[in-house]
């Protein structure tokens, strides 16, 4: 994304909106972790209390799942600059 | 008297971040009590319908689920700390 | 959730934010079960019309949504009280 | 000639309630289009993906399948509007 | 949905909300298409480019999906006009 | 001195409109990254979670998942904007 079209006054807002952002998708990040790895971990309700063997199972979860991000995020990074703006001469 | 609308709103002054943090806090606790439903509700009950109220076996899976939710919920967001060192939000 | 820490204009407004997300939040549990209930009731479109097999099973899907929402809700502020609030004296 | 902008803007006051009003019914309205599409979707649509037209079977379906969903959609509301008590939105 | 009971002035206001909404509903509906053929679509990770077949595939996939949409939207005007309007005479 | 707020701001005008587009393009791109990070998660990672690390296997198929996500995300636009002879936006 490339924002130099707008002046000073505009950037400045932007970043400020990018930054409240990235609040904000951090947390649902966070959000969609804890949701995925408690479906794929927890399934005995026999307990109230997470088992050891489901604790090991989210601990692995969520490593996963932030590796995963990571790396989608570094992909997406390269091939987002590769791609020819919209409305940039070609 | 004030020319700038109720004296109450004018004797305080509201600090727009504050507001947004509030906010912020709001929609992280409805966002988690939504997913928790959801989720609970995919391990807990049976899609059979054959009665209108919850059997005793649903209702203990419900607060079983809920409490494990939390749980993980915990769990991960110490790993994350831990991970980034970041700072818990005050 | 404890928003003490505000001051009353603060307060004030963080009061009707809440109010007017209630609404938002019922009217989107309410889109929720209408759609779940939808996708676990109804499978037959060889009528224009819903079927009272398929009516009797929204009925208890619904009844039985409402007070899983409930139940998760009931717990969901037992366990939020139980919670150390974050940035309060331990 | 007015200092506060066009003309037109400073002959009727816009209430702001009424503007939120109206963009709660559109994105109600919107939020029902988007769940029936998918829940229609899902019920209707053969995932072979042999012919880029709707087959006859399938449109059939779509149209069974949105009336369907508004009757049920009715159907809930009634019963919410029965338990509750609420009253319709004006 | 019917904004007549508004003012000039708030319908105007309206209108501008409705185009603003109509932009991002359109992205939406592109954003669910592309995930959904994808979804559907692309199940071969031996390769690093779409596959003919998968593009294929795809094709028909984001036909009938524009055209799923389309029927839908046909019956969801009609049914919608046919609903007696809350708070009006009956 | 300027009597309203900063020296800076009034400078230079913030245009809304650029603040908008801004902001839906920030949103899109959003977007389509959390529905490849979702789409690719389940397409590649194995949810039996026996390690903490991304197998070879994992990574490899990450790399395609995401090249073919926006292969696919191209494709669809430039299919759509044939249909609808639309313009891509500036």
């Amino acid at each position: 994304m490339d924002f130099q079209r707008y002046n000073q006054a505009e950037q400045a807002q932007i970043a400020q909106m990018i930054e409240h952002k990235q609040m904000k998708d951090f947390l649902r990040l966070y959000s969609n972790l804890v949701q995925r790895c408690f479906n794929d971990c927890v399934n005995d309700f026999t307990t109230k209390s997470v088992t050891s063997k489901e604790e090991a199972c989210v601990n692995k979860c969520a490593d996963k799942f932030l590796k995963h991000s990571e790396r989608v995020g570094a992909r997406f990074g390269e091939l987002s600059q590769q791609m020819t703006p919209p409305g940039s001469p070609q | 008297m004030s020319m700038f609308g109720g004296g109450f709103q004018a004797q305080q002054s509201v600090n727009p971040q504050n507001i947004a943090m509030a906010e912020q806090e709001l929609d992280m606790v409805t966002d988690l009590f939504n997913r928790i439903v959801d989720s609970c509700y995919t391990k807990c009950i049976s899609t059979e319908y054959q009665q209108n109220d919850l059997s005793q076996g649903e209702s203990v899976c419900i607060d079983r689920c809920v409490a494990k939710f939390f749980d993980v919920n915990a769990k991960v967001g110490e790993k994350m700390q831990q991970m980034g060192g970041g700072q818990p939000p005050q």
